[in-house]
């Protein structure tokens, strides 16, 4: 699906990473990682396409990413360190914003959605009026609605106690085994099902190798 | 499954009532702006001695200054907690034509903090002493300036938004470029009091206004992409 | 009598306590309301210099001055509920700005209407009229903040802070007001003569009102405090109570 | 171990040191109040036609109306960055002296917003057609009221320093407390203007200031544990 | 050191906990558990004196804590969700003013503090161009430097790579061994050689008794 070729970043005086190249397939299950700095929201960012400072290609299904941007975007669900909710309101009007901008309309599967992720009584209620964990999980939320094939979520399990960590290990593996892809970055070791490809940037870093 | 397919129209809905949620979520949105605007322009008279005419013949100058700073201070906020939570990434990232989304996003500021601006202008021209010829002209600048301010404002407030606490910066960029407006819409009145035809400054204001509608939202949406690195 | 003092803080002992009083305190208001307005606006002579004009005093002068007294009030409460954080007092402070703004605002707009007439124009930067309307901001200030919080607790104390530091503040804004109108304008020609030299026929309603008002006041502070402690203890067992025995008569 | 032990004194300094290093790291702190001083100022003349001696008579007031937005917007960043990363939790829990770290806090801000505004206000003068004998009382005030008008916003910014982005809200907290700065320092122009002694109004100023020093950092401190919550 | 009796919190609708005893010991080390929501934020925020939203009593060395605050401030560390960090100054400059706060100055400890923490080299560089990570162990380096006695961590573990995380573990268990006393919540597993209490709220919350 994703197909990566000769990707260096610098950021500064470092090199973070270089000729990094790989393809995400689909039904695959990328974990992305190394130590505190060593560019994995860097190289999310970039997959992305929210950070342009890199040199190398992109492709989406054989077309460079930046020229069939609203096919690619249409294809992706990102979720960065910040959880995309806005704190005034509440998680239904927050989810009903984010089903529009994908261009429906469903309150029935954002309530399903919200129930999925152990929320349930809570649509009505200010997001700021909820803890770290339950603000990360309306966000998580989501992924029971989007339609995207392919997931990029950076450090997903910050904030979620271990039936939550345990309802999203699984729900990633469900959606790589079911023909989508997710990159992920988390310090903490996944237990998946699915088959898991480590890309670890520590090994792959010249001062390192 | 009960989902429904939304065309452009009825997500731009989306944005706007979201929008419009915020602004009620907190009565302050509409009514800061407006007392601000009629404190602010109450400071001139406590600052001086002056004759009652002398500030009837001010008076269209103070209230489109504390207008301008007004909607450029409550434009502030129009990114910055979309900024700060991630929702804006959300925003770029979506297969929808950001243009319209921005453009929608400032008219809909504009509905909770332009107008009611426009709505309590005429009490201020009572504050100041305005005389009665200038009233009408005083809203009908209004009416075609604030929303010209509140795009200016956007595209500061869009190339700010990553900066920490930018409230003197915004000025700094904001109001120079809205320095036509001002002369115009303050114009308007001058005209019209000193009984000259006001339309020709009105149709300079006018098209302002549908310069503004048609770049500002590519300023913003540039200036955003930018931000959100 | 600080027993009593401190049971008040108890919004229960509120509650109860005002649910027999009030419906007599509204009574008494309407009678002096009543009785104060209509001799006043009806039936009291014209005025030989304003006219009928004059009549906006039954509503105007209490207003002003209610105004300014329900400022300390609020302060008063405000203080007590930094103090001992006695709850009931915010709530009071609450009800004191919304009903502070408004006399602050029933002043502006009655001054201003009396104004055209007598001077011809709505507004002067006199100094009593710029001090007005420098505490009905001040009041809105109050207002905004507070409803700018999520959070009750936190909203209540900040708007106490800003109550109290309005304290400070409000007698340098009379006093510069004065200083400043003093130097640069000339003096207020508010057409203020003195009460005695009035026909008791004038004033006398003018007690009535001004009284009436006071009782207004009162009434719709303990009113509307009534209906913050229901909504704030919404979940205490005496509110879910009398919710029932309210429904269940109903 | 090379500890050194701190007294209040040094330990106040390394607050003052802190505030200077984040106005320092970027030039814009410094720089854009004053623009933004420059600016709004000249808004005026341009939003009317103005007969030059009429804008050298309410020269002072124009001055002083944006020197005290100037100020209000700039003190809008004091507490909000310590807020939002959580330092001011850390303030708020060492065992310092709060009173006198506050204190230094707004005195080290107004260091580097309020001082320079009194640099440029003669330049503003200068513009404006400040008549010549308005220059040394104007600087003499603004040397007075600007510390005083800081301690007055710093009030309204750690009010909401919870509360997302409130430009509007503070200005509607800040402004009407501070009018009294404002007659005050105005009035000392329009004093000397006339021709009448200014030692009183001066006074006047300088009483405002004590006063604000004394009772401004209590209300903040108490602010601040409000909000931290 | 720290005793807490018959202590409740509820929010909005919600009792948190209620009927809360316990006491932290010196050279404890106190784990508080429970799902995303069951008030462990709540909890410690209280215990630091940040939130006043609860009944109940709090004692210091057997006095009342609002009534020793200062002494109590001082042996004190708290560190929440928020780094603490600021984002435009670089780290040393960031620990100096903490430091002052404490009432002394050494530069040389700093250091020494950073390096501990995986910053080597990092002290001069603006927070700002830090990694997630970074600004964390940024901020955790104030352990090497506070002389509290009682730490309160809320989430310390956030953001931090294995090493980082396999450190923090000894860090607080060496300081609990050397008769200080640590509170923290954490969502993974802690791994440490001293006993640990679990205070679990879950398992209190009357709803769940
Ligand atoms: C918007 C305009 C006006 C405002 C804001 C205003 C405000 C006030 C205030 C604050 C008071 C003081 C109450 C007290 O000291 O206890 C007052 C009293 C009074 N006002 Fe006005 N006023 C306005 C217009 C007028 C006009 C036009 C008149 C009549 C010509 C008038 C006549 C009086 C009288 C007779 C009193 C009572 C005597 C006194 O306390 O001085 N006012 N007004
Ligand atoms: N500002 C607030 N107003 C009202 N209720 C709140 C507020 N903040 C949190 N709560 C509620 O208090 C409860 C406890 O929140 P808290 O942040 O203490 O949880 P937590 O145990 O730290 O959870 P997490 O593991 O997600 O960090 C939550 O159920 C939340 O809904
Ligand atoms: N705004 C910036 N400017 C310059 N350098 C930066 C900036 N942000 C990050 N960096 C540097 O880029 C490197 C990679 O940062 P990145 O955030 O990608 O790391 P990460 O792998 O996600 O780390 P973590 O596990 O801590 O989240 C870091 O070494 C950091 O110092
Ligand atoms: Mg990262
Ligand atoms: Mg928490």
């Amino acid at each position: 699906m994703l197909s990566v070729a000769n990707l260096a970043c610098e950021r500064d005086e470092r090199v973070l990473f270089a000729n990094l190249a790989f393809t995400v397939a689909a039904g695959s299950l990328w974990q992305v990682q190394g130590a505190n700095g060593s560019g994995k929201t860097t190289l999310l960012r970039i997959l992305a396409g929210l950070n342009g400072d890199y040199s190398g290609e992109l492709q989406w299904q054989g077309k460079v990413c930046s020229e069939v941007r609203t096919e690619y975007q249409q294809a992706l669900f990102f979720l960065g360190h910040a959880p995309s909710v806005n704190r005034t309101l509440t998680p239904l009007q927050n989810l009903r914003w984010f089903c529009a901008l994908q261009g429906f309309a469903d309150d029935a599967a954002i309530h399903s959605a919200l129930n999925e992720h152990g929320l349930r009584g809570y649509a009505d209620i200010p997001c700021y009026q909820m803890s770290a964990g339950q603000q990360r999980r309306v966000s998580l939320a989501r992924l029971s609605l989007t339609s995207a094939k392919l997931w990029i979520l950076d450090e997903p399990f910050t904030a979620l106690d271990r039936v939550g960590v345990a309802e999203l290990e699984a729900r990633v593996s469900r959606h790589a085994a079911a023909g989508g892809a997710v990159i992920l970055t988390t310090h903490h070791p996944l237990q998946t099902q699915h088959p898991l490809t480590v890309l670890n940037l520590d090994a792959l870093r010249p001062e390192a190798a | 499954m009960s989902r429904v397919a939304l065309g452009l129209g009825a997500s731009l809905r989306a944005t706007l009532r979201r929008e419009l949620q915020l602004a009620i979520s907190s009565p302050g949105k509409i009514v800061n702006p407006l007392m601000f605007f009629v404190i602010a322009s109450s400071l001139f008279p406590l600052s001086g001695r002056l004759d009652i005419d002398v500030l009837g013949s001010i008076a269209p100058g103070i209230i489109w200054v504390t207008a301008l700073l007004a909607v450029m201070l409550s434009m502030e906020s129009l990114f910055r907690s979309d900024y700060d939570d991630g929702s804006l990434e959300q925003l770029l990232l979506s297969p929808q034509p950001l243009y319209f989304h921005v453009l929608i996003k400032v008219l809909g500021h504009w509905l909770v903090t332009g107008l009611p601006l426009v709505v309590v202008a005429p009490l201020l021209g009572l504050l100041l002493n305005l005389p009665a010829q200038g009233y009408v002209p005083l809203l009908i600048g209004l009416v075609l300036g604030t929303p010209t301010l509140s795009l200016i404002a956007a595209i500061g407030t869009a190339l700010t938004v990553a900066l920490a606490r930018s409230g003197v910066l915004l000025a700094v960029l904001v109001l120079p470029l809205s320095i036509p407006v001002l002369v115009f819409g303050a114009g308007v009145v001058d005209t019209a009091l000193n009984g000259l035809p006001v339309a020709g400054v009105i149709a300079l204001l006018a098209a302002l206004l549908v310069l503004a509608l048609s770049f500002a939202p590519l300023a913003i949406v540039a200036a955003l992409r930018i931000n959100v690195q | 009598m600080w027993q009593w003092f401190y049971k008040l803080g108890s919004p229960r002992y509120f509650y109860e306590m005002t649910t027999g009083f009030v419906p007599w305190l509204a009574r008494a208001t309407f009678l002096l309301l009543a009785i104060g307005l209509v001799w006043g606006l009806g039936f009291a002579p014209p005025d030989y210099q304003m006219g009928d004009n004059y009549r906006i005093i039954y509503i105007h002068v209490p207003t002003a001055s209610g105004a300014i007294w329900i400022y300390a009030m609020m302060a008063v409460m405000a203080a007590m509920h930094m103090i001992w954080n006695i709850k009931v007092a915010d709530m009071v402070a609450k009800s004191c700005a919304l009903i502070g703004a408004s006399f602050c605002a029933v002043a502006l707009v009655t001054g201003a209407f009396w104004g055209k007439p007598t001077w011809g124009t709505y507004w002067i930067w006199d100094a009593k009229l710029t001090a007005t309307l420098i505490l009905f901001f001040v009041y809105v200030g109050v207002m905004a903040l507070r409803s700018a919080f999520d959070s009750e607790t936190a909203a209540s104390k900040a708007a106490s802070v800003l109550t109290l530091v309005g304290v400070v503040n409000l007698p340098i804004i009379y006093y510069a007001a004065y200083w400043w109108n003093t130097l640069h304008q000339r003096s207020s020609e508010l057409g203020v003569r003195d009460a005695s030299a009035n026909p008791p026929e004038i004033w006398i309603p003018a007690v009535f009102s001004g009284f009436g008002l006071i009782g207004l006041i009162f009434v719709i502070i303990i009113l509307h405090t009534r209906n913050e402690i229901l909504l704030r203890e919404r979940r205490a067992q005496w509110v879910q109570e009398l919710v029932k025995q309210e429904t269940g008569n109903a």
